[in-house]
């Protein structure tokens, strides 16, 4: 049996089961609270700043440079990864590759808790993958790990995450990593 | 005693332009300013197949939908929607209520002493008028059919006008109208019919106009009161 | 897609597995290069099917090596898939591709083409059905048929093994008659489908019945019939796939087993309509094949 | 290299204004029509900036199916074809939606059975599109008439389920539709239900916005996941894999996955209250014991009849379910308050929204439930049936 998650090992690994959704547009969600995206900023800040293992993984939409947007959100996450000391371990694609994976050096979205407890990974980072991916992956990881997930997210957020933050675009994301350094700072780590 | 809303119930035969009558209707009511719904029954697209039509008009907003079980009007389109029960409900006058009227296309009397008894003691006022000939007598074709019967239906109403019925008729020949396959052919032989749309329209009114006064008169004489309310305008 | 699109940005090359770098790098992109994709550079570059997961010898993974090399721009190609033996390949395909349902793949193909023509006026998005002959000749042959019917400009490949082999060999419209297998367990009693002559019949500009024992000759029909598809209308190829698992071949078997086909149920079909046949000789002048 | 010009999103193809969804339906003036529930889709279509429709016909949907065609030849809407059959048809234009397009198509009855694997596929593969069901009932025997029976076999298809009363709520429904099916968190196709016959072709007054006016297009690379075009990364990418025969990973993936898309349909709720401005619509008196839970045609039955039983004095309120998926559960609860006895008025023989409605409310509140009346076939529904049996009730409380 895996580490319990956050959530406990669950069956029903959905937090829609408990009647969490989405945050509404300028909010984001600590666990099942709607909180202020800077509430939200400093307490993602603290757990990856103070976890074990904290890690990164983007997804596909910032691993290729494939817009303009993706070019320079690549720029602000490998500023994140420093400011956070977090090591980046890529999703760079969505296949159930055959006949595994290498968890070493990658994340899959079919089985992500094998990169989560090859690592141990407590918290973690999930941005540039497409949401569909994220939440199936946030679900497995809420079930069977206890690491602490967090969905920076372009467009509406991810419930199934611990802590997640929605309409994170370049100015969005350089904002957290000004608190990031703040919290860093406060906490002297 | 006039109504607040009444329900007309229009049984004929695919290629009749029942459906047509009562969108028309429905249409003309609604001009008048009253609330008007109407909708078809049909089933396989067939001509001389039975087909229904139903129009709903009242002062108050109309919620129901559907089949008329108990309508205050009945209009027989055709012989064979009595004779040979082509209609949905049997006998043609099922759940007709008191103090209403039926409209019969016929040229013979197709009641039987029975028939007659249950809607006199109703108090249901019957006219039996062969429409298709007096169609082909104001018109010209016997496609004009349906345009008498809406006549006759509004003449023995008596509450909407004619330039309402003028409104509701060139709303559906000079508009892109949505009809079914069938209904469509149709429209495009009345259209050859008449070589020029402006003629089909005018002798579509004629004919309802001229069906309008016949039943208008016929109403006074046989004593058929207002039965729906003035359009609260 | 542009091969811009395919581009690691730099800040996380450094993360990347080596196989995505390759991708990006050392595949056969259209855009990558001057002379035509084909058979030959496969020693060389890195492949667009990375691993499969079929039987060892599977000449299925073979005539997908054969048909991924050949298509003319891969960076535009959509390949539509089924359910079957197939469908365990395309998670390795580095396209987009689909598995949608069961035999409904030229109608998912349909679509997909519709749309891609509408989306994008000025960019040619080739669109490839990849289906076993369970997906095109028996439970999706209505809407492969149809597909050919309506004209659409997309291509189909049917991988014909002549049985079900996904679900444990049973009996196809493929399958050769007096053949058993399950569900047939005193023989087939009616004639394996002339899917390739259907097709003609059916309106495809080019029809071609074929085993894939020689990797040129696949490679030619595919990229011939890619081509007509996005000018001229539907194309279809038949090639023969052998289970060597249901037919008891070892994995070194397949090959043999296609060549002795090669003058008996395959034996060279080719049907190519003048409108195709005009088009192709185009093409061999714009150097296109 | 050749430009890559994608229609969605940089053509205005039929010259009318771009506006946000809340504009077209809150804000721009409407005047009056007077038209059938087939002609109000093809108005509504024309105001969607449709990317792509296929059709076949079948009674009684075959007219706005023929509408979205003309549309189509008019330049509003940017592919369309007659497929070969309903299973084709999902199938086809499950393709067109994997492609980026906003599509839309229409069914009832027989063929929405026909297509029915497709519809678990659509969820799954999280494609928005919108189907638009005019409901006739199945066979066997054959039938053609008004009645919901197929709704049942949608249920648990993993689709948003939208239920339309009348002409103007099909108008105003099938534009929130698009809109709310679209949203990336949300993402899965929807279905917009209408009483065939009863609203289809049932020909009353409508408000519209004008037709120069259309929502801004649909943006496939805002969506949860991407779109088959080859144009955005991962370069490598299926949808939908495979899972079975991965050893591993087979069970979590597929268990995450369909959590995930019953997630995706709760999401839409919020969305849903702005949009259609509520899960349920309440009519009537508040402080009413008894109640009637209908959608579509038996809510108007319903309220038909409320009018009536009103004149005799007996105080009601219908409780109108507009969307189905997901099920307004809190909001029905809500308007229970203080009602001893609720009827679920229905077009089918089964009683499916009187299995959702005891289902869902069992163990939650004190409410009978009173499963009917019910027509089935075809039958009308007049309100003097309602009346009867609620007057049953009534009596029987009296202890007449």
């Amino acid at each position: 049996m895996a580490n319990q998650g956050p959530a406990y090992y669950s069956p029903y690994p959905a937090a829609t089961y408990d009647g969490v959704i989405t945050p509404p547009e300028g909010k984001a969600l600590l666990l099942e609270e709607v909180v202020d995206e800077e509430i939200a900023m400093r307490e993602i800040a603290r757990v990856m700043l103070t976890s074990e293992n904290p890690t990164i993984f983007p997804g596909p939409q910032v691993l290729y440079g494939w817009n303009e947007e993706a070019k320079k959100k690549a720029k602000v996450i490998k500023e994140m990864s420093e400011v956070l000391g977090a090591q980046m371990i890529p999703m760079y694609d969505y296949r159930p590759k055959y006949p595994k994976i290498d968890p070493e050096v990658e994340i899959n979205p079919n089985h992500p808790n094998l990169t989560i407890w090859n690592n141990n990974i407590k918290a973690a980072i999930f941005i540039g993958v497409h949401c569909h991916y994220a939440n199936v992956a946030l679900k497995i990881v809420r079930a069977e790990t206890d690491c602490y997930t967090v969905a920076i997210c372009g467009l509406s957020g991810h419930e199934d995450a611990m802590a997640t933050l929605r309409d994170q675009h370049t100015h969005e994301l350089e904002k957290f990593i000004k608190i990031a350094k703040e919290v860093k700072a406060e906490l002297g780590v | 005693m006039a109504k607040e809303s009444i329900k007309v119930r229009l049984p004929g035969l695919g290629g009749q332009g029942a459906v047509t009558a009562a969108h028309i209707a429905a249409t003309a009511a609604d001009t008048e300013g009253y609330y008007a719904v109407s909708n078809p029954f049909f089933g396989a697209e067939k001509r001389m197949a039975p087909s229904e039509s139903y129009v709903r008009i009242g002062t108050v907003p109309i919620y129901d939908r559907g089949e008329v079980i108990y309508p205050d009007i009945v209009m027989i389109f055709h012989p064979q929607v009595i004779t040979m029960g082509k209609s949905y409900t049997m006998p043609f006058y099922a759940g007709v209520k008191e103090n209403g009227l039926v409209i019969i296309n016929s040229d013979t009397d197709l009641l039987s002493e029975t028939d007659k008894k249950i809607l006199d003691n109703l108090n249901v006022k019957v006219l039996t008028k062969d429409f298709t000939q007096f169609a082909i007598e104001q018109a010209g074709t016997e496609l004009a059919t349906n345009m008498a019967m809406l006549g006759a239906l509004f003449g023995a109403l008596g509450t909407v006008s004619k330039p309402a019925i003028e409104e509701g008729i060139k709303d559906r020949f000079l508009k892109k109208y949505t009809a079914s396959g069938g209904t469509a052919t149709l429209d495009s032989v009345i259209e050859k019919k008449f070589k020029k749309k402006q003629e089909l329209i005018q002798k579509n009114l004629d004919t309802a106009s001229a069906a309008f006064d016949l039943t208008a008169a016929w109403a006074k004489e046989v004593g058929f009161e207002q039965i729906l309310e003035a359009p609260k305008k | 897609m542009s091969i811009d699109k395919y581009k690691i940005n730099p800040e996380f090359r450094d993360i990347m597995p080596q196989e995505i770098i390759d991708l990006e790098e050392k595949a056969t992109w259209a855009q990558n290069q001057d002379k035509l994709r084909g058979i030959k550079e496969l020693p060389e570059t890195k492949e667009i099917l990375e691993e499969h997961s079929l039987c060892a010898g599977c000449p299925e993974a073979m005539a997908l090596r054969y048909v991924l090399s050949s298509l003319p721009n891969p960076e535009d190609t959509i390949i539509v898939n089924s359910t079957g033996c197939t469908s365990l390949m395309f998670p390795h395909i580095a396209l987009h591709t689909v598995h949608s349902l069961f035999g409904n793949q030229n109608a998912v193909a349909s679509g997909i083409k519709r749309v891609l023509e509408w989306r994008f006026p000025d960019t040619v998005k080739d669109v490839v059905v990849l289906a076993g002959d369970g997906a095109t000749v028996d439970i999706g042959l209505d809407y492969t048929l149809q597909s050919f019917f309506r004209q659409e400009k997309i291509t189909t490949l049917c991988f014909d093994n002549e049985v079900y082999a996904n679900t444990g060999g049973q009996e196809s419209g493929a399958t050769a008659k007096g053949q058993v297998f399950k569900m047939a367990p005193t023989g087939k009693k009616f004639e394996k489908v002339p899917m390739w002559e259907l097709a003609t019949t059916s309106g495809c500009h080019y029809s071609v019945n074929m085993t894939a024992s020689a990797p040129k000759a696949v490679a030619k029909a595919v990229r011939e019939a890619i081509l007509i598809a996005r000018e001229i209308g539907p194309t279809f190829i038949n090639i023969y796939t052998p289970c060597i698992l249901e037919i008891g071949l070892s994995a070194n078997e397949g090959l043999g087993e296609m060549k002795d086909q090669d003058k008996d149920r395959f034996k060279s079909y080719k049907h190519v309509s003048p409108e195709a046949e005009a088009f192709l000789a185009k093409c061999k002048e714009e150097g296109l094949l | 290299m050749s430009k890559r010009s994608d229609m969605t999103k940089t053509h205005n193809w039929s010259g009318q204004k771009l506006v946000s969804t809340d504009h077209l339906l809150f804000e721009a003036p409407r005047t009056k029509h007077f038209m059938t529930g087939s002609e109000v889709l093809k108005e509504a279509v024309k105001r969607c900036t449709v990317d792509a429709s296929v059709s076949y016909p079948i009674t009684p949907q075959s007219e706005a199916a023929h509408l979205i065609g003309e549309l189509w030849a008019e330049g509003y809407v940017g592919t369309y074809f007659r497929g070969e059959n309903e299973f084709g048809v999902m199938s086809e234009v499950a393709g067109c939606a994997m492609a980026g397009a906003r599509t839309i198509t229409t069914t009832s009855g027989p063929g929405t059975l026909r297509a029915m694997e497709n519809f678990a596929m659509w969820s799954g593969t999280r494609a928005p599109m919108q189907l638009v069901l005019m409901a006739r009932g199945i066979n066997s025997p054959l039938t053609i008439q008004p009645d919901n029976l197929e709704v049942q076999y949608l249920l648990e298809t993993g689709m948003m389920i939208w239920y339309a009363e009348n002409v103007q709520e099909l108008f105003d429904m099938s534009i929130a539709a698009f809109t709310v099916s679209e949203k990336p968190d949300v993402h899965v196709p929807i279905v917009t239900v209408v009483d065939g016959f009863f609203v289809s072709h049932t020909r009353e007054a409508v408000m519209l916005p004008e037709d120069d006016i259309a929502l801004h297009p649909y943006d496939p690379y805002a969506a949860p996941l991407p779109p088959i075009d080859s144009e955005m990364p991962p370069g490598r990418f299926l949808r939908d894999p495979f899972v079975m025969k991965s050893n591993y990973i087979s069970y979590a993936t597929h268990a995450s996955w369909q959590w995930e898309v019953r997630s995706a349909v709760e999401r839409s709720r919020p969305y849903a209250e702005h949009y259609l401005k509520g899960l349920v619509h309440t009519s009537g008196s508040e402080d009413a014991e008894i109640a009637f839970i209908a959608c579509g045609t038996a809510a108007n039955q319903a309220k038909e009849a409320q009018r009536e039983l009103n004149k005799m004095g007996v105080k009601t309120k219908v409780i109108k379910l507009r969307t189905i998926r997901p099920f307004p559960e809190k909001e029905l609860l809500a308007a229970l308050e203080g009602v001893k006895h609720a009827f679920v008025p229905e077009f089918n023989v089964v009683g499916w929204l009187s299995n959702e409605v005891k289902h869902t409310l069992y163990g939650k509140c004190d409410t009978e439930i009173v499963c009917g009346p019910r027509v089935a076939g075809g039958m009308s529904m007049p309100a003097e049936a309602i009346i009867q049996e609620v007057m049953e009730i009534v009596n029987a409380g009296k202890g007449a």
